[in-house]
């Protein structure tokens, strides 16, 4: 054993990008690996949960957490990785703010497991066999990790040092955190590592005064190569979302999303969205506002919450009431 | 709950109009149900929709906005835009499970004491009939949850150790 | 750092104490409300003996927050903030809980009333503790007054400043001052002749040294803020050098090209394609309507060039500009006639001989078309009876809901008028008659005393389709005779129809132009309609006369000089204030995405092109806050109304909610669960 | 353009040469009407104060049978009352839960239904106007109504506020006049225009009906128009078919033709007047359509009313209108 310190990389609700973009920083993980002690990174190298376990408290030196909590076993290991790590990094959009897999708020369990396990085309499935939490086999009873209603953010599953946002976080910003971390050249606890303003600021195309009196979808128009998307009807979140990745989609034409995440202090993303665009609509009149609106924009939490629906002060759509998953203090 | 549902209403009133209109309420007399809470905004125009989004999710079962007539508004067209960012949070709150009638969007002039004591007192009956809106409640996990946490450690304990 | 608040529950007597457990709230804020250091109830917080409790506490507890739990902050919130003030507290780090107006004016069950009250009390805390210490900052008011139109309002204003010794600049649309009163023949009640009350106050604006008078003129923009506007004026061309021009009126007779006057003889007379609008302009330049003159459609004529003994007219002028430094503005753009041909029943435009109201009191005016003689269209015939109907597009939901004020009085004096010309039977067909003012209801009896008919009741229709013996040949005027319970048909010569007042067709670009705002009707609001009547919103720009709302001379004329009045307080002051309650864009968080920029009515906002941010004016910003709720990057702060202090408020108002508490909001305890 | 088509009982007998004239100008404006299957009687003007229920089924009936003329959404009515009912029964069905309940209960028990709001009911006037437009009838016109003075005449029943969705003016309306200016005619200013034609007041209070029907033909006589022109059969009916009986109860001699407005764009269009149901008329409209033979005249029409003398002062412009 060495006397560096020990970092862990986890990986839970995400689609595995983020564990990419960390190889993104090229030969530089070199340094990274020279710094430190990879204690932990199920993705790359082997390693054991139980080794983890067994460690002492804040032993850890550094943990970079990508990935959403959405079961059981992620909360887990969530709560595992805190108890152990003195920084603890929500790495990526998923930990910041639920991303992709956060829109599954839209539905419940039961409604993800119907299309899942029965409803998509490709399955075949004629015993309608489910997962099941416990089975009981003649050796004895099998576990399966307990899936949520509701993806949660790390951050609302236990205390975060660090958010690094992005879907995944360029390299470059993940060699500047680093950078930061190593050197000690840290913000305050609990902030956000990245710019603080949005991604207009790095757009290459011209802005003027805003009215809109169309929304538009991407394959409705061929855009304009210089002037702003959103000036154009396409709905661009690059107004509303944190600067950092050079506005690499609105520069070939692709609005942005808002895989970056909300600006420094913002407490919904979407909401700044819909404030945003609906000051700029070029209406006063309330059924044309309405038919605006409802014609342009047919799916507003795709539109507005692509990233961060688990991240915003709602965080899900509602529970339909009778659904058998609630807990009892909806009925309370 | 034995009693009937006493619902919490936020109400962002501007200062100008609907805050008077309030005031006059009161000089006037009018009684209106005390289930609303009024915050007081220089302007419908100030308020941002995270402020309905936050209240929602802090507990209130409605939220309304009110402010000047349009036409009337004393920032000359900023109730316009209230008026826009109303639709358009309307919308994203439908397709969250919201109903319609826990936003309402007001207009009051200083003179309608009168009809701001109806609206809110048609509110609250409006969102009582709805019964309580509890948003926290959607995010609460079926309780073997932490059961199920528990089990993770045990396991781990007894399966993952590996024997000397 | 702990705040140390404040909290003061006022008794107002019995008015709040009566329907609050305003000594068990103090209790309870004192107890169970974070950063609640003092907290007492009193008799009366707006005494002076209320005020010095608080100021006590701050010298002696140190408070850094207060919170006065007592009547709307529209009534003492100056009084409680200048109390802080006095101990030392800045004023904004105050704030209040209307617990009179909001709770126990409106409640009448005093449990659910102090629960209220607790909410309130609970958010107010909140809140405060987010507020932030704010400066109010002064500036200089430019001593020079913009009067926007010339009638007879506007009259009042200028030369009421100019005789004070205040230059004032009075901008007018047409080629002449005077307005509608100019049009008309005499004044109700006393029957002055208003050209003869009304043309030396005229002259004295025409030779004041004090006034610089635009006529032919329109304000294009205004930008800047109380006490330091700047105005762009276009003076459009007259094509007529006023330097050269003496006024002699040579042009005007050689004229040869004559034209139907819509304005000021309201189509019922002529005038020439080189015109002053009537004998005693002012100024007394005449103007080219180019829309007219031969020359300009033609190329050829030039009759007035060969002429004028002064080579004074020039084809070539174009339209010239001027700009203005002024401190304040005052609106007196007056009103439109309503187009009778919108109520196409009463037959205006298609029967001959209905008139409008204008048109009659060109017609009485004895330097009008007719020289003062009533006649039918045919020019020649007298009536020998005239129906006069009254809320013409007043009064109707179809077109305008209110009253138009002058109309009753103005039917008064035709009927008055047309007799004493006629001895026509004149009939009034009234819906209620109005007549509220010093010696107008006399009037109302004199009419009577004179034989004019009265007939209570709306008009249905003004027809020439005869269908009773002595009706051939007559307009009739269908009515509901409603104190006879009857219906009316009413054989007459003449129809008079009293148009309503309305807004001039372009008030709103023009409230827009300068800041303020319409009512619903379209008529300039005013800052409050009783007590603050010729103020705006907008600092610095005072409205006065039918612009705001309809009115007759005498208030008119009071109106303007009311505005005058409050214009020289400003300028006699010296400086003004600038409320601090404004939003300032943090340039570091800004990225010029350009949402906000058309968003601010007062144009506060311009976008750096340098910078590439977005920067408010604080001068021009009048803090409604709607930028700030706008900004996708939350870079834009409200003083006063912070995203912090407001979602404080949230909290503290839903500190008994369920999920107030922190369940859900709140992480759990770290930890693997043993 | 197709339509739903809902003739009503008139058309059938007194009215026939509404239809046929409806019918024969269709083909030339591009119209396609489909008559409604099985249609009834829409109750006219009196039943619904008998029984409110029985009233507005009957109408419902029509609008529930309307619907199945698969993929037309818009009911046409020629005739002024059935225009009026339809359009309100329909309005009723969408905003009186409680009548609407009754109507569709009884529409229940022959198996149909009827949801307000489901079709946009349209008075033929409406549609020649809005749909056709005033350019097309324009540009079709061979044979313009050049000289002959025309009287328009809109009746009580199709004015009500709310008619053209509030674009035309229930007091003066103007559509029928535009349609007849651009057809050639010459317009009187007709003061009646919107005046009661005494309904069923005939049979009731035949005085009074007579004194209703005198004052619209005395004011297009007094206005010198050659003909009145209508779109309702129940107007055409009191003007036309008992101009002779008011004639002698009055004594007078007034011989006003009453046509119907399709009529007139049917001549205008070149289309032969038999075609038109022409000559059915009781009034005869002989004389007055010799104007407008196919060998057109400019006949010199006496225009008294706007004779002036110098004296005389200009006259208000209506604003507005080009």
């Amino acid at each position: 054993m060495t006397g560096k310190p020990k970092l862990a990389l986890y990986w839970a609700a995400s689609c595995g990008g983020c564990e990419i973009a960390v190889l993104g920083i090229d030969e530089r993980i070199l340094k990274v690996a020279e710094a430190f002690d990879i204690v932990f990174w199920p993705c790359v190298l082997d390693g054991k949960v139980r080794s983890i376990e067994k460690m002492a408290d804040k032993e850890i030196e550094l943990c970079l957490f990508n990935g959403a909590i959405r079961t059981s076993e992620q909360e887990y290991m969530a709560r595992l990785l805190r108890q152990k790590s003195k920084v603890l990094v929500a790495f990526g959009s998923c930990a910041h703010e639920g991303c992709i897999p956060g829109l599954g708020n839209v539905a419940t369990r039961e409604e993800i497991f119907q299309i899942s396990y029965h409803d998509t085309p490709s399955t075949v499935n004629p015993e309608g066999t489910r997962p099941q939490a416990e089975t009981e086999v003649a050796e004895g009873t099998l576990y399966l990790p307990h899936f949520y209603d509701t993806v949660k953010t790390l951050g609302q599953t236990v205390e975060v040092d660090y958010y690094l946002p992005g879907c995944p976080p360029e390299p470059e910003r993940i060699w500047d955190a680093l950078t930061a971390i190593l050197t000690g050249a840290l913000p305050p606890p609990g902030a956000v590592i990245g710019a603080q303003t949005t991604v207009c600021d790095e757009c290459p195309r011209t802005r003027e005064e805003k009215k809109i009196k169309e929304f538009k979808r991407t394959w409705e128009i061929i855009p304009d190569p210089e002037v702003c998307l959103l000036e154009q009807g396409i709905i661009c979140c690059g107004i509303a979302t944190r600067a950092g990745c050079g506005a690499l989609c609105p520069t070939v034409g692709s609005p942005c999303i808002g895989c970056y995440g909300p600006n420094e202090g913002v407490q919904d993303f979407g909401a700044r969205m819909m404030t945003a665009l609906a000051s700029v609509i070029d209406s006063d009149d309330p059924q044309e506002i309405e038919s605006i609106i409802s014609r342009g924009i047919p799916d507003p939490i795709g539109s507005f919450y692509r990233f961060s629906l688990a991240h915003g002060q709602l965080r899900r759509c509602a529970l339909p009431l009778e659904a058998d998953t609630l807990d009892a203090t909806k009925a309370a | 709950m034995s009693d009937t549902f006493e619902p919490k209403i936020v109400a962002f009133l501007c200062n100008w109009c609907s805050y008077r209109a309030a005031d006059l309420a009161g000089t006037s007399r009018i009684k209106y149900e005390p289930n609303v809470r009024i915050i007081r905004v220089m302007c419908s125009g100030r308020v941002d929709p995270t402020f309905v989004l936050k209240a929602f999710s802090l507990g209130a079962d409605g939220v309304m906005i009110a402010g000047c007539h349009p036409g009337e508004c004393h920032y000359l067209e900023q109730n316009y835009k209230a008026m826009r960012r109303y639709y358009m949070l309307r919308h994203t709150l439908r397709s969250m499970g919201m109903e319609d009638d826990r936003l309402r969007l007001q207009w009051a002039s200083a003179a309608e004491g009168v009809q701001l004591a109806a609206a809110i007192n048609e509110m609250i009956e409006q969102v009582r009939a709805l019964g309580p809106l509890n948003w926290s409640a959607n995010w609460h996990e079926n309780g073997r949850r932490l059961e199920a946490l528990g089990r993770l450690a045990q396991e781990h304990a007894e399966a993952m150790e590996v024997p000397a | 750092m702990a705040e140390k608040v404040g909290v003061y529950i006022c008794h107002c007597g019995s008015n709040i104490a009566g329907m609050v457990d305003v000594e068990g709230l103090a209790r309870w804020a004192g107890a169970n409300l974070e950063d609640v250091t003092v907290a007492r109830d009193y008799k009366f917080m707006c005494s002076s003996l209320g005020q010095e409790l608080i100021e006590e506490d701050i010298k002696k507890e140190g408070l850094t927050r207060v919170v006065v739990g007592a009547c709307s902050p529209h009534l003492h919130e100056k009084t409680f903030r200048k109390a802080c003030a006095n101990a030392g507290l800045n004023p904004y780090l105050m704030q209040m809980a209307s617990l009179r107006e909001q709770i126990s004016w409106v409640s009448s069950d005093k449990d659910k009333a102090t629960e209220k009250a607790k909410a309130l009390i609970s958010g107010a805390v909140r809140r405060v503790i987010e507020q932030e210490e704010l400066f109010a900052s002064e500036a200089p008011v430019n001593p020079n007054t913009l009067v926007v139109g010339g009638g007879v309002t506007g009259i009042q204003a200028a030369l009421e400043l100019a005789d004070a010794g205040y230059h004032v600049y009075l901008v007018e649309r047409e080629p002449s001052i005077g307005g509608h009163m100019a049009q008309f023949d005499k004044t109700f009640p006393t029957l002055d002749c208003s050209a003869c009350i009304l043309t030396p106050k005229m002259s004295d604006v025409g030779q004041h040294e004090s006034i610089t008078l635009l006529s032919y003129a329109e304000v294009e923009e205004v930008t800047g803020y109380v006490g330091n506007f700047h105005a762009r004026i276009r003076k459009r061309a007259r094509s007529v050098k006023e330097a050269d021009c003496t006024g002699c009126g040579v042009c005007i007779e050689k004229c040869p090209k004559k034209v139907i006057d819509d304005v000021f003889e309201a189509g019922l007379g002529y005038r020439k394609a080189i015109y002053r609008p009537f004998p005693q302009a002012v100024p007394k330049y005449p103007v080219i309507d180019r829309e007219a003159c031969t020359y300009y459609l033609k190329g050829t004529c030039k009759a007035c060039e060969k002429f004028c003994p002064t080579n004074a007219i020039d084809f070539e002028q174009q339209d010239s500009f001027l700009d203005l430094d002024v401190g304040n503005v005052i609106l007196a753009t007056g009103f439109d006639m309503f187009d009778s041909t919108r109520l196409p029943q009463y037959g205006y435009g298609r029967l001959a001989n209905v008139f409008s109201n204008l048109e009659f009191e060109r017609m009485c005016n004895a330097a009008g078309p007719t020289d003062g003689k009533v006649v039918l269209r045919d020019g020649v015939t007298t009536p020998e009876s005239i129906a006069i109907v009254h809320c013409v597009g007043s009064r109707d939901k179809k077109h305008n809901p209110y009253c138009s004020a002058v109309c009753c009085m103005a039917a008064l004096k035709f009927g008055h008028l047309a007799i004493e010309k006629t001895g026509a039977q004149v009939y009034s067909f009234y819906i209620d008659m109005r007549t509220p003012h010093k010696n107008y209801e006399e009037f109302y009896d004199r009419l009577l005393a004179e034989g004019m008919q009265f007939v209570r009741g709306r008009v249905a229709e003004v027809t020439d389709a005869a269908r009773l013996p002595g009706e051939e040949g007559k307009l009739i005027v269908q009515s509901e005779d409603t104190l006879a319970g009857r219906q009316r048909r009413t054989p007459v010569d003449m129809v008079v129809l009293m148009g309503a007042l309305e807004p001039r067709h372009d008030a709103r670009e023009t409230a827009l132009k300068f800041g303020i705002s319409c009512s619903m009707n379209g008529w300039f609001t005013e800052r409050h309609p009783k007590l603050d009547p010729v103020a705006t919103m907008t600092d610095g720009v005072f409205i006065a006369g039918v612009c705001q709302g309809p009115k007759d001379i005498p208030d008119s004329v009071a109106q303007g000089a009311a505005a005058a009045a409050r214009v020289m307080a400003m300028i006699t002051k010296g400086t003004v204030l600038i409320e601090p309650v404004v939003a300032t864009i943090h340039e570091e968080n800004c990225s010029g995405c350009r949402i906000c920029n058309n968003l601010c009515p007062y144009n506060a906002i311009t976008f750096l092109e340098d910078k590439g941010v977005s920067y408010v004016n604080a001068a021009l910003c009048k803090g409604c806050g709607t930028c700030v709720a706008a900004c996708p990057a939350q870079a834009i702060s409200g003083a006063h109304f912070s995203n912090e202090q407001i979602f404080s408020e949230i909290e503290g108002l839903l500190y008994d909610a369920i999920s107030g508490n922190g369940a859900g909001h709140k992480v759990e305890p770290a930890g693997v669960p043993a | 353009m197709k339509y739903s088509y809902y003739p009503g009982c008139s058309l059938e007998k007194n009215a026939a040469s509404y239809h046929e004239s409806t019918m024969a100008i269709a083909g030339p404006l591009g119209l396609d009407f489909v008559e409604v299957e099985d249609w009834n009687c829409c109750g006219a003007t009196e039943y619904h104060a008998l029984n409110q229920t029985a009233a507005y089924a009957l109408i419902a009936r029509n609008l529930a049978q309307a619907t199945k003329n698969e993929g037309l959404d818009t009911l046409v009515a020629p005739c002024s009352a059935c225009y009026l009912n339809l359009r309100k029964c329909d309005k009723y069905m969408a905003t009186e839960p409680e009548l609407a309940g009754r109507v569709s209960q009884a529409l229940a028990e022959a198996g149909l239904s009827y949801k307000g709001g489901t079709l946009h009911v349209r008075h033929l006037l409406d549609i020649v106007y809005n749909d056709v437009g005033l350019e097309t009838l324009q540009a079709k016109t061979t044979r313009p109504l050049k000289g002959l003075r025309v009287a328009p005449y809109y009746g009580c029943m199709i004015v009500r506020p709310g008619f053209h969705n509030g674009d035309d003016d229930p007091e003066y309306p103007v559509t029928l006049d535009r349609i007849l200016t651009a057809l050639g005619a010459e317009l009187v200013d007709f003061p009646m225009k919107a005046h009661c034609c005494g309904g069923h007041m005939t049979q009731i209070s035949e005085a009074t009906g007579f004194e209703l029907i005198r004052r619209l033909i005395k004011s297009a006589d007094d206005y010198e128009a050659d003909l009145i022109v209508t779109i309702c059969p129940m107007c055409q009916l009191n003007l036309d078919g008992f101009q002779g009986a008011m004639n002698r109860h009055f004594g007078t001699s007034y011989h006003i033709p009453v046509l119907y407005f399709t009529q007139l764009i049917g001549l205008a269009l070149g289309l032969a007047p038999r075609d038109l149901g022409v000559g059915s008329e009781i009034v005869s409209a002989k004389e007055a359509l010799s104007k407008i033979g196919a060998e057109v005249e400019e006949a010199e029409v006496a225009t008294p009313r706007q004779r002036r003398d110098d004296k005389a002062l200009p006259m208000p412009g209506r604003r507005g209108e080009g």
